[in-house]
């Protein structure tokens, strides 16, 4: 199974170990993940303005280059995922945004959200599942106490991204589970880590993933897994009670396949 | 709405349904949400009532669009009524368009009692676009004997 | 129409928001994670957008203590998404000329080695132009 | 043939059947016409051959009321009207004997003389047994040739298949005869500008001479009282030639078949003016297949017909916009 | 030809400022059969109706026009007048020139225009209008009550004490409903079961009343004055004649951890069980889903324990079918799914319930025996929040827009028991507005505060958040003081919207009653018929109509009740003439009608019929008029038009369009 795949402007520069675990951990589950030619970034933000066009092309492109390749686009980070479902969410559904992207893009037949984006833990859950998962595993994580830290880009709007239950949350658990390991579920998971205003207001970002620390700590969490580059700096940025890792080193971990990542 | 065919003041009928559409026309009257006076009523029990021949009676007649309104799929007052009704309209329809009436002169809408602005708003909207089609020739002219 | 009504009109018409549809429960300001750190409240925005006070609004500490983590957009019961005016409204300033909220010259004292390029293209988003 | 006089005679002399019901020669070697024999001897009338192509279930209906059984000869197409009618309570499947009888095609006597050949004396090769892949016409300027299928009818063309869908027995083997697409023709005036549409059928219907040709032959159009000769709808005003009926007569029996019609072709087979009348008809079921699940009509005798039934998800009267 | 006249009406100035009302009364003159017209201040008023009566008589009318507001207003006021001036009902017709004309247009002229074309349509009408004769129905003096709650019961014991039959079908197997799980009622709190039982027994033991517990209606057919309806009777595997209600099973069944429906899963139940103490009747059911003996074979055990041998593994679901005159719907509510508001940690937390589970944590056969604790680990908790409109007054998909009405006033309730049994709890409430209209109600909830102390909050919460020592911390706004609490909580009790018993889909299908967005049953009128369906013999009682508390559904039972009386009184029923007719020479007998016919009202029979001197038997539409509720879906299904709708025939209807588009 092949599915195209959107890395991101982080995933080539910090975060870069969320990428190579990933296709790594892909080979290992028997798909492929193929990047998509010249994508460009983005923006990291969904434009929330109705009226703005410019700043969603990107994530155009990059889904009509899938439909053209006849693959689901497949992201990893939030932040990515986010803007680029929803895009193609108002490519489907939001006529004039629809009628003015195609006239800016000239494609030689309009796109109109037919891409099925799918985040790779979407990937692992629904088309590996997470039973078949559990069976390639070949390291265990046993007796590890994990908390998933979802943030906010994974999951709302809930409606639109159709990710998991916005408030109650269960993918990561299960994916924990999957490979071995004991999930720990405590109520900040959904919580936002800050995101992009510790750019500016470090500290009121650093007081958020604080408590979310503090509430993982205190439900009995080892480390925190997360999808997010932003999450995970953030986090890391606090008091660092606990480490935070990418999900899918954890998979890499489990499949065995970790320290061959990391010696290429 | 296109006034500047002055000339033209289209027939439009419209049939209602007695328990809701009628009554959503109601409504918009006693909350006084205008639509243009072309539009006349034609009360029936319910849309399946319609019979396709009074549609073309109509054009036939001079009419320049018929509108057709019932209750929603799922209230009709006699439960089924609509379901039948929507077969047959969709299928009248289709016919029309295929022999090259525009399309736009025919249109069944779902109007409770209780959405007078909508019917207004519906009806606001199918008179434009009659007005945009302009007069209707050809199911009066479909046949012309040489 | 006034520049204030006009305003008003504008985050409307950017955020695809209706104020009329909010029955002033409370739930976005229950909801918010900055809460403490804003002057003008989640929940009020909706009444200066109704009130058409919108000098007051671009002016606020709170546009730039959002984080748009969607949170209140996902809980209010009404579909009014209190997040998608602070947006607009975030837009409305940054989208005149010189108003930008992050400057390129600050950036250098703001980056450290770890921090990730969505971070800058996020603010960037959301600050400027 | 011979197999089937000789079994009709078989039936009448044993008294299973009262009479029979087929066709019997006309004053042209190409117009043989439905008739009903009551004796071996008026036996010597009858034929079967490519000409035979009207379609006797709606005899049926009459024969229903008469004393004792009819055989009546069914081509596979005439089987599906049978079968409609059954469903509509119309004719008595008790009081038929249906001999299915074979087919090889149908033909249309129009297209052989749109081939240049007049003044026809005799026609080889029409007989259903015949292997033949060509007409040999003995005319007054000779004999000319044409191959079978060029002549066929439309609707041969388009042929539903070689069996019978009721029946009591069996004679002669059929023939697929299929060789283009049934709703070809409808999709290429469906992708047609509404100007051009509305100038086909104003050219079409212009034709219609009002003869009511269609109507009789239509096994559908069954009514005891058409509604265009009662003053239900008040819609008969014969005094007026630009009248409802005049314009909208067409329009208005393809939907009082709508669901009903089997598609047998006999109204464009009998229009005296060349009317494509099934065109109407073919709409109608290319709509009912898509928008509802295909169904053919007199496919069987108790399923609900297309106008008589509903989902709550059916498609909104919009779609016809939509779909462009 | 017909003698009509044309009566056209000012209302005041709402027709006579838009629309030149003599002007319409003299073109009038101009149609076909017109004899008469004339105009008037306001036609429904005595004078107007007489003005018509007079003309009847004098101009000798055979059809009347009213140019007026909608028929829907007053076409029966006219039709009474007319018939009571000797003029067949039916040769009257409204041309509606107010609501569809006067009060949407502005123009004089143009409104004059459309006012004249809309009178047209109507004499054109009215010139092929036929005088209908209502035809008679019988009326079965026996009314089915479904749903046995208080409303089921109320309505029941109201049409039972006026002498007729009632039959009570309810789903579960004791009638009691939602209020049987109530710990105290407000404005006044006495306790539910107290008021709640003596009402059950007495229905019970009405000898006009027959109680079909455990049993669903499975099929209706007919029309008002005479339903049929089957009624299954499920298997209860118990005889209901021999059981002595010892109990005796239940305490020996080893299968004793099903979930307790009456409890709401609070706790456990045996397999064999009755719902709870007071259950009408006392006979228990085996829940067959959880008994030993219907999945492995093997027990028993309850059946060697009966000695009244009552104990019947074999029984099977029963079908009774009944004919009825009336039926009452009295399905009754259940609080919402609670899945999509995980925000209040509902899924996360057992120290998160419903309202309704408070009642049973509060009622002393409950699972906690009374006890206020935490159902995680059974302490006494010192702080609880109650959050209000939880899914209620919500506009998108994960609740109900309307409000439920009855949680302000019960919420104020649970806080004061709660500060009054145990002093030392502190009791918080989010809400988003107090609702307390009703008697008492407002005083009820002040009570709640001034008295007894218990902290209002406006302001709506946005999160729970489960501890990991077992607190709850709420994340609420406090609108007036606009800041954002945190409050530490050890229980949250959830306001939960109600909604409609789901089954009443169903059961309106087969009704043919018709239903909101929301579920609930619709009314006749909003105003004047509430509790009435727009399906005539079908009536509502109680929350299947719209949310309401006790009180109020003890007031609508009774209203019901009231309404089915009224019918069940009357030995006939006149029908609607309007219904379709077939023309015996015209049907071709195809079935065509029959099978577009909502009713059943069409069969097929054969009949000797004289075509123009033809005698033959032909197979031939029949129309049974009082089924006939005259929809015409059979009229445009008919290929011959042998099918017609009298008072909407296809002439008629033609006339209209003709006249619209001369």
């Amino acid at each position: 199974m092949k599915y195209s795949y959107y890395p991101g402007c982080t995933l080539r520069t910090k975060a870069k170990d969320l990428d190579a675990y990933a296709r790594a951990s892909a080979k290992a589950l028997g798909f492929e993940l193929e990047e998509i030619e010249d994508w460009q970034c983005c923006g990291g933000v969904y434009p929330l303005g109705t009226d703005e066009i410019a700043t969603k092309l990107s994530s155009v492109r990059a889904l009509n280059e899938a439909k053209e390749k006849g693959q689901a686009l497949v992201t990893l980070c939030s932040a990515c995922h986010h803007v680029i479902k929803r895009v193609n969410d108002d490519m489907k559904n939001v006529e004039d945004i629809r009628t003015r992207a195609n006239n800016y893009m000239e494609l030689p037949e309009p796109y109109a959200g037919e891409t099925e984006v799918l985040h790779f833990l979407e990937v692992l859950r629904d088309k590996v599942g997470f039973d078949e998962l559990k069976k390639k595993v070949t390291n265990p994580l046993k007796g590890r106490k994990i908390g998933a830290y979802y943030g906010c880009l994974l999951l709302r709007p809930g409606k639109l991204l159709g990710f998991d239950d916005p408030e109650n949350p269960k993918i990561m658990e299960d994916f924990i589970r999957a490979i071995g390991a004991e999930p720990v579920v405590y109520p900040y998971r959904n919580e936002c880590c800050g995101g992009y205003i510790s750019l500016k207001e470090k500290e009121m970002s650093q007081n958020m993933c604080e408590k979310i620390m503090e509430s993982a700590d205190g439900f009995g969490a080892e480390m925190l897994i997360t999808a997010c580059p932003l999450c995970l700096y953030n986090l890391n940025k606090s008091s660092g009670k606990l480490p935070v890792v990418y999900f899918t080193e954890l998979l890499a971990e489990a499949l065995g396949i970790k320290e061959e990542v990391q010696k290429s | 709405m296109s006034l500047e065919n002055k000339e033209f003041k289209p027939k439009i009928v419209a049939f209602c349904c007695n328990w809701c559409s009628y009554a959503g026309a109601d409504l918009a009257g006693s909350s006084r949400l205008s639509y243009p006076a072309d539009v006349k009523i034609i009360r029936v029990p319910c849309s399946c009532r319609v019979n396709p021949m009074f549609i073309l009676r109509a054009f036939e007649k001079g009419a320049d669009g018929v509108i057709m309104c019932g209750c929603h799929p799922g209230d009709c007052h006699y439960s089924t009524g609509n379901y039948y009704a929507r077969r047959r309209m969709t299928l009248l329809f289709s016919m029309l368009d295929y022999i090259g009436v525009e399309n736009g002169r025919t249109r069944v809408e779902w109007v409770s009692a209780a959405e007078g602005v909508k019917f207004s708003e519906t009806m606001n909207s199918f008179v434009e676009k009659i007005y945009s089609l302009g007069e209707n020739v050809r199911l009066g002219d479909l046949r012309c004997k040489n | 129409m006034s520049s204030e009504k006009k305003q008003a009109e504008l985050i409307k018409e950017i955020s695809g928001v209706n104020p009329l549809k909010c029955m002033k429960c409370g739930k976005c300001s229950a909801s918010c994670p900055s809460y403490n750190e804003m002057d003008i409240k989640p929940h009020q925005f909706v009444s200066y957008v109704i009130n058409e006070d919108i000098e007051s609004l671009v002016n606020s500490k709170s546009l730039w203590k959002c984080l748009s983590c969607f949170a209140c957009v996902e809980r209010c019961p009404r579909d009014v998404k209190p997040g998608k005016l602070i947006d607009a409204a975030r837009q409305v300033v940054v989208r005149q000329k010189d108003q930008d909220y992050l400057s390129p010259n600050e950036i250098p004292e703001l980056l450290d080695p770890e921090l990730p390029q969505q971070l800058l293209v996020s603010a960037f988003r959301r600050y400027r132009r | 043939m011979q197999e089937l006089i000789n079994r009709a005679k078989e039936l009448l002399a044993d008294g299973t059947v009262a009479r029979v019901l087929g066709w019997k020669a006309g004053d042209l070697p190409y117009n043989p016409e439905p008739a009903y024999f009551e004796t071996a001897e008026a036996m010597e009338d009858f034929v079967y051959n490519g000409f035979c192509g009207a379609n006797l279930s709606k005899y049926m209906i009459e024969a229903s009321r008469l004393e004792g059984k009819t055989l009546v000869c069914l081509k596979p197409c005439d089987t599906y009207s049978f079968n409609q009618l059954i469903k509509e309570h119309r004719v008595d499947r008790e009081k038929a004997y249906i001999v299915g009888v074979g087919c090889k095609g149908k033909l249309d006597i129009e297209k052989v003389k749109k081939q240049g050949i007049k003044g026809i004396e005799s026609i080889g090769g029409a007989e259903i047994a015949d292997e033949a892949e060509t007409l040999t016409i003995q005319t007054i300027y000779g004999e000319k040739t044409c191959a079978y299928a060029d002549v066929m009818l439309e609707r041969c063309h388009v042929c539903k298949g070689k069996d019978h869908m009721v029946y009591d027995e069996i004679i002669g083997e059929s023939k697929e005869t299929k060789d283009a697409e049934r709703f070809d023709e409808v999709a290429r005036i469906e992708a047609m500008s509404p100007q051009e549409k509305f100038a086909f059928f104003q050219k079409e219907l212009s034709k219609c001479i009002r003869c009511n040709a269609c109507r009789n032959a239509c096994p559908a159009c069954s009514c005891r009282k058409c509604v265009f000769d009662s003053n239900k709808f008040d819609s008969s005003q014969k005094a007026n030639v630009d009248t409802f009926e005049e314009k909208m007569f067409h329009i208005i029996r393809a939907f009082h078949v709508a669901g009903r019609c089997t598609d047998c072709g006999e109204c464009s087979r009998v229009c005296p003016q060349g009317i494509p009348l099934h065109l109407f008809n073919r709409k109608f079921i290319k709509d009912i297949d898509e928008l509802y699940g295909e169904y053919q009509a007199g496919e069987d005798t108790d399923s609900k017909a297309p106008l008589t039934n509903y989902t709550f998800e059916d498609a909104e009267p919009s779609i016809v916009g939509k779909r462009g | 030809m017909q003698r009509i006249g044309v009566f056209v009406c000012h209302c005041g100035s709402n027709i006579a400022a838009t629309v030149d009302v003599k002007k319409v009364a003299e073109m009038a003159l101009m149609e076909p059969g017109v004899v008469h017209s004339e105009d008037y201040q306001y036609m429904c008023s005595e004078a107007g109706q007489a003005k018509i009566a007079a003309a009847i008589h004098e101009k000798g009318l055979t059809g009347v026009v009213v140019c007026s507001c909608s028929p829907r207003m007053h076409e029966t006021t006219f039709r009474k007048a007319a018939e009571r001036a000797g003029l067949n009902p039916y040769m009257v017709e409204i041309a509606n020139i107010r609501e569809h004309c006067s009060w949407i247009h502005k123009d004089i002229e143009e409104g004059t225009k459309k006012a004249v074309i809309l009178m047209r349509a109507a004499v054109a009408k009215v010139n092929l209008n036929a005088p209908l004769q209502a035809g008679e129905s019988r009326v079965t003096k026996r009314a089915l009550v479904i749903g046995g709650g208080i409303a089921g019961i109320q309505t029941a014991l109201d049409i039972a004490d006026a002498g007729y039959e009632v039959d009570i079908v309810e789903k579960t197997p004791s009638i009691g409903g939602r209020m049987s799980q109530l710990d105290k009622t407000f404005p006044t709190l006495d306790c539910s079961a107290c008021i709640l039982t003596p009402k059950m027994v007495e229905a019970s033991a009405h000898e006009k009343i027959k109680i079909y517990t455990y049993s669903e209606v499975e099929k209706v057919s007919g029309f008002v004055g005479d339903f049929m309806v089957d009624i299954r009777k499920k298997a209860r595997s118990v005889d209901m004649d021999k059981c002595t209600g010892c109990g005796v099973c239940q305490e020996k069944c080893p299968s004793k951890k099903a979930p307790s429906e009456f409890n709401r899963g609070l706790n456990t139940r045996s397999a064999i069980y009755t719902p709870f103490a007071q259950a009408i009747p006392n006979v228990p059911v085996i829940d067959r889903e959880a008994c030993i003996k219907f999945k492995t074979g093997k027990c028993g055990l309850c059946s060697k324990v009966c000695q009244a041998g009552a104990i019947d593994y074999d029984q099977q679901d029963e079908i009774i079918t009944e004919k009825y005159g009336a039926i009452v719907v009295a399905t009754g509510f259940d609080t919402i799914n609670l899945d999509k508001y995980d925000e209040y940690a509902y899924s996360q937390s057992k120290d998160v319930i419903t309202s309704l589970e408070l009642e049973r944590v509060m009622n002393a056969a409950g699972p906690t025996h009374g006890h206020l604790e935490r159902l995680s680990d059974g302490k006494a908790p010192k702080e609880i929040v109650f959050i209000q409109c939880v899914g209620s007054r919500c506009s998108d998909d994960r609740g109900k827009p309307y409000c439920s009405k009855i949680c302000c006033m019960y919420t104020a309730k649970h806080a004061m028991l709660i500060r009054d049994k145990y002093p030392d709890v502190n009791v918080t409430v989010f809400y988003i507005d107090v609702r307390t209209p009703g008697k008492n109600f407002d005083e009820f909830y002040r009570r709640a505060v001034e008295q007894y102390g218990v902290n209002y909050i406006k302001g709506q919460v946005g999160k729970v958040i489960p501890q990991p020592d077992g607190k709850l911390l709420v994340q609420g706004s406090d609108l007036l003081d606009n800041r954002q609490i945190l409050k530490e909580a050890d229980m949250v009790v959830l306001a939960t919207a109600i909604e409609p018993n789901p089954d009443v889909r169903k059961i309106a299908t087969m009704l043919t009653a018709s239903i909101d967005t929301n579920n609930f049953l619709t009314e006749a009128h909003a105003k004047l018929r509430p509790v009435e369906s727009p399906t005539a013999g079908i009536f509502l009682s109680g929350v299947c109509q719209g949310p309401k508390d006790i009180p109020e559904t003890v007031a609508q039972a009774g209203a019901a009740a009231v309404k089915a009386i009224g019918l069940l009184a009357k030995d006939k029923l006149l029908t609607n003439p309007c219904t379709a007719q077939s023309d015996i020479l015209l049907c071709n007998g195809c079935s065509t009608c029959e099978n577009v016919c909502p009713y059943g009202a069409i069969t097929y029979e054969d009949k000797e019929v004289n075509d123009h001197g033809i005698r033959e038997t032909r197979r031939v539409a029949v129309v049974n008029n009082a089924l006939c509720q005259g929809c015409g879906a059979c009229t445009v299904a008919c290929p011959s038009g042998a099918m017609d709708l009298q008072g909407f025939s296809n002439r008629q209807i033609i006339a209209e369009v003709d006249a619209i588009c001369r």
